[in-house]
């Protein structure tokens, strides 16, 4: 037997090796060289052709999303002002028990209906998250990462995530 | 009073170390093993985390002592069939770093260290360039290869295996595959002496791998600039853990346990919801676990086990391992290069053995060396984790084709 | 070489986890229902500091693996009659899942975790206004309730219970209860699926009680103010934790355990002389726990426990419990505002199903909703821990009527 | 036998249910939820009734130790002086506690027996905790409550709480 | 209604812990015991990291329990004989304290502990002077000669030995040697009142120590100053815990445990490169097994261990073993000063006792007492940290002289 | 048998006592008390003798060593400056990954045959310590001694350490 033949060591190692088997002969030695490696190998380019399809979706996604949250923007140009000054303390605090928080919740709260307002949200989301990033990083020098970079959509997804800072 | 005092001194020896030492001279041999590895550590800056509590370790089960009572490690035990009554023999006789060792021989601790490995990695230039797994895989050569040269040694399955996985340069890894082939197995080898080994290459990365990089590229490839990689976004960060988890456990569900660990970690970290448990899975339960873990795989290191011919052989071929993982991945990327038209620096292949982060920093070196200008250290980076990824898939290779 | 690579993938298939897939489909749907839970945690912020873990555990657990030695987590190993060989079973041939599970089945985690809760928790409100005990207990209503819904619906005593006390609102008593249990008993329910429920809907708190309490209340009711609170000093607020467990312990000894450990993080905390441990307990120590109990506890959703029948009527009957606990407790919370003349407002009933600090805060908001310049917070913060104090105790009732 | 008649259904009970039982019968039902509902109840009732006397015994205490108190500051105000300002550094480390009263505690200990010396002893105290009072505000702003909010009243309960804060 | 409720209390009463209260009335003479140290860890500060854990758990394991399920800590357990099937009935049936004390009997958070003092302690001064070792060897004249008084009240060995360590003033120490003696012993001494004594001693050094000072030093000895220390190399820090691990294994290998991981702390420490550990071990790891330790130690405190002669015993005894070792410090200290021709300021000898750093800051003030120029803490932290080694070492003997 | 004939206890304890033993007889009692604290003794002046010859060794090798550097420092003049001068950055760095480090281990790797230039390396290390002894102590206020007081020799240990402040 041809000790490049991948299929019959495949075969051949079905039933595994006696760990103290002493000493292996040239087929299981050879056997486990290729097809451990063939395996790796394939493993990790079915990760790659996967995590490429993911991108591509990804991308197309936020595509659209920012065709969307542009045409949104131009429509409620007014409105995305003064949510955005409303949610600046919410950042700033330092600290976890932010009382400041429900006057942003009311605030929020008519954008009930989620989709046709997602443009503005997601406006006020970006503003967060650039904050949100320094202290991200200001934080992880300190000790660790307490602040949420991540950022629900609902008022009370807000509320959840805030529990949960000093919890249970 | 002399006499006195005398007499006193005599009976000390006879029933203290003294004469532990005397009856077992080689302790003294690998007291002195122990103090190298300390010296590595601490003054040279030998992967100090896990050398300094191994070489600490195995310092402390070397100490002579004549009762089995007073000895805080019993190698002997971890060579007896186990049961629920060996157990508590470990328990209520053993020593502290007999029961500590548990953790190990349970396989508790390393999936715990990839949890905390998993919150401190970034896959983001992994996702941002997925063709770096392939890097990450050809890496894994280094261990497939090893594992050929000690199978024409004559070496067993087990014995093969555990050697073969210390040339993904990935400490909880060899502990992991080691004290589950090793177990049971009528072999001189042992845990400690494979992470030991694994370690200390680990620690000479910056060593072997620059002659071997110089040696297989040439100047004009090292000075190959690759372009800025584009920022994943958070939702990529978040699916991937939950898609190479699927995968591994799909086609190779003995590496399961050990991505879904390194992978349930960087879930933790990208969601970016569960800071405190980040926090203390990366500081309190990583430091924890590598204390008990480093310091009990040394004990493991006693006089029988180490200083015979399978030591050196697992030296001999470790550094042979790691150094075929650095031309295999230097080796796929020149391959890259060529077929991407001269976009790919072959550099950036070497990382792929993991050794994180280390060898990525390896590369950006190198690359720099050759044009100060170059930088290459995001784009060793992705094949850096994924050689974190496909050490372990290996190693679920290894414990699948060989029985334990 | 296709043909080769055919072969490979076919033989792969074989031994992989796409054939376990084959067999299981059900798994497929397990998973959907972990990444479902995942979402709700990480995008909509639903109790993610276990929610997260939870379903990460669910998800690793329902992973397809043929062979036993690759499975992270043995759903079998819990139904079978447990030993002391059945102990070494777990942490031989175990996965680490199982491991970390024992310390949800020998009851050590929730205790843990009620340490923690402990050092967090400032009874202040509670001590200045004790009545708010009897708005803690009313809410227990919801738990009792549905154990009678349950009952009538054909449910053995201890699934009645195990359900029963997701009305509790408080994850770690959810788990200990049920976890003892359904220890053994023969039921299609099991401990992540309350688990699940528990804190699904401690995070929907903010949904399902501001209609409840819109509608059990008056305008005028709403924006009744209460006046300040005096402080507690330091002397009540140490003899608090020890009085509180001796009167738990004399009247329901089976709530002690619970009680016990929250009261020591208490007095830990409030004595000021223990920072160090007070530190390690609220942070290094809880997260670990949470961490090993979030994804053990979530790994015992496999499909033959999920995918029936009994879990749709553990969500129904969840929802329902919560809200009957948010009923009793507002309606109790009327009943005094009428006996003391119009003093107390009932949106502080609401509180009384513990989820600290969530429900007070829907208290207060629903409060300044009615009137912006009303701040019911503290009032509801007295409720709301005495909920934690209230749940605790019917534990221990249920715990004691059923026989596991 | 009606449901509602508790006391029956505590008889009943007293032998527990077995947990596999179903259906569980009408009595078992009921029993459990009044029961149950009823013990949750009388238990925090009685927690009520207590917490609320000691709330009353605690009042009176302060109450009598403010006038001692008066009294004491009254007698004693020449004394006073020299030992607050002693006093005065261990308290002004910023910790999460008010911890001005016990200053008052320390000095109304009608500075007991031992100690005429008590003077020396605080000064030492004071050129110690000085020293140490730098380090240990650095500590306590990195990392947790590591401060003592609560002082004792003899000058080595005081040395002891300090070697616990370094310890063991 | 009324008889119902009436009806209700007295059916609770037969099924609550009232009546087991009233079945053992003892048990409330225990919880105000624990109140008692509550109070004296809380208001006077007495080692409340330590004494407060106990004495809580000393008040959770004296709450009335009428069923065994129901009890947080069983004590009879503890008088049985030992195996696999009691290991799990522990850990199955047991409470949550008894599964946390298994620690303490295993031997495992002493040395965990020791670990962690190790990284904290300073070992320089002892360095710069090694004379000091001999004043923290004298000081443990007090477990010695209190060995002789309690062998000659007619205790067991094992007593005498539990007792005499108390006089090493080192808490983990104590519980280390008094767990192993006493495990199994017929003995109604426990580790938990050997553990209570030496804490409230460690806390009444400055009240025992100074009036034995002042009796056994004249004035102008004790205005004796001690010229400034050298200040050792890094290397020598880092050669000390090597050698005093070796040296100790070699002459009393049973000392070899405790002092093997307080050596590893330090040399974790003072190699510095291996911060993260250093840090986990000084505070997670730490803390997290003082709190377990503390608490399941306090639990041992029933009223049957309690409430005897023995106690009494244990609390004579270790006075006089605290004060012996005070004066056998400053006994050598004066006959050390003699022969360096008035060099050594006695004082330092009373530190030799251990209780660190307390019994050194004594040593200082009495210094400053006599001559406020005078500065002698640093002088007093040799024999202090050698107490610890002394200590250490004295337990090595007592364990490998008595039969356990 | 007189009790203070400490040999005679010796011989006598070696089999060791029976936990339960009661009473202990007159010799027991005497010999654990004398053997006992002999072997404390014994063992700690064991220990003083071994570190007071450690410290003169140590003594011997510093001395020797700044002899030497003192010579090298009159050769080699010139030389020292740069070097400490390139050493600095490394020191004032608040992060943990020094991309600076590379230029010093240029710079140092002339310094190949170890011995004849340790008196450098030492100049640059007692540089660093005196820096690093202030780092030290204010980071171990702060959390942790992340800080590497010891200082490696050769160019890639420096960054093998390096790499273990973040790792794994
Ligand atoms: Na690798
Ligand atoms: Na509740
Ligand atoms: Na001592």
């Amino acid at each position: 037997m041809h000790p490049l033949l991948l299929a019959n060591h495949l075969i051949m190692l079905a039933g595994g090796i006696d760990g103290n088997k002493r000493p292996l002969d040239g087929s299981e030695i050879w056997g486990v060289t290729l097809v451990g490696l063939g395996v790796v190998i394939v493993a990790l380019a079915i990760l790659v052709i996967l995590i490429l399809l993911f991108g591509k979706i990804f991308d197309q996604i936020n595509k659209n999303q920012k065709e969307k949250e542009a045409a949104a923007a131009a429509k409620k140009k007014p409105k995305q002002a003064p949510v955005k000054k409303v949610a600046a303390p919410v950042q700033e605090k330092p600290a976890q028990k932010p009382s400041t928080a429900p006057t942003v919740q009311t605030v929020s709260a008519p954008v009930s209906d989620e989709d046709e307002v997602i443009a503005v949200i997601s406006a006020v989301v970006a503003v967060m998250s650039e904050q949100d990033g320094k202290n991200y990083r200001i934080k992880s020098v300190a000790k660790s990462q307490r602040s949420n970079g991540f950022s629900g959509r609902s008022a009370w997804a807000m509320d959840g995530r805030r529990q949960n800072v000093n919890p249970f | 009073m002399l006499q006195i005092l005398q007499d006193i001194l005599s009976g000390l020896f006879e029933t203290s170390g003294l004469a532990g030492l005397a009856a077992e001279p080689l302790k003294l041999l690998m007291m002195c093993i122990s103090f190298l590895f300390m010296y590595l550590a601490i003054v040279k800056g030998f992967e100090p985390l896990l050398l300094l509590p191994i070489s600490f370790g195995m310092f402390l089960s070397n100490l002579p002592a004549v009762l089995p009572e007073d000895m805080i490690f019993h190698a002997a035990y971890w060579n007896e069939p186990q049961s629920v009554e060996w157990l508590w023999k470990v328990l209520h006789d053993g020593g502290l770093l007999d029961k500590l060792y548990l953790g190990v021989k349970l396989q508790i601790y390393p999936c715990l260290i990839f949890l905390g490995i998993g919150t401190m990695t970034d896959f983001g230039p992994l996702i941002a360039n997925p063709k770096s797994f392939l890097l990450g895989a050809a890496a894994q050569g280094g261990i497939f290869f090893t594992f050929l040269a000690a199978g024409y040694m004559g070496m067993s399955a087990a014995e093969c295996g555990s050697i073969a996985i210390i040339g993904g340069a990935d400490g909880p890894t060899s502990i992991y595959v080691s004290s589950k082939l090793l177990d049971g197995a009528d072999s001189s080898l042992n845990t400690g002496t494979i992470a030991l080994a694994a370690y200390t290459y680990m620690a000479l990365v910056p060593v072997i791998q620059p002659p071997i990089m110089r040696l297989m590229t040439t100047e004009k490839e090292r000075k190959i600039k690759m372009p800025q990689l584009r920022t994943p976004s958070k939702t990529e960060k978040i699916v991937f853990p939950v898609v190479v988890t699927l995968i591994v456990a799909l086609l190779v569900p003995s590496a399961a346990s050990l991505v879904g660990m390194l992978m349930f970690g960087n879930i933790l970290k990208e969601s970016g919801v569960a800071g405190r448990l980040v926090d203390t899975a990366q500081n309190a339960l990583m430091n924890i676990v590598t204390i008990f873990l480093g310091v009990s795989v040394g004990a493991t290191c006693t006089a029988s086990n180490v200083a015979n011919l399978a030591f050196v052989k697992v030296l001999i071929l470790g550094v042979i391992a790691f150094s075929l993982g650095t031309a295999c991945g230097l080796g796929l990327a020149k391959i890259m290069n060529w077929l991407s038209g001269g976009k790919v620096n072959p550099l950036i292949g070497s990382a792929g053995v993991s050794a994180v982060p280390m060898a990525a920093r390896i590369s950006q070196q190198e690359g720099a060396k050759a044009d100060p200008t170059n930088f290459l250290l995001m784009h060793a980076m992705g094949p850096n984790v994924a050689g974190v990824i496909g050490s372990a898939v290996a190693a679920g290779v290894l414990l699948s084709v060989v029985n334990y």
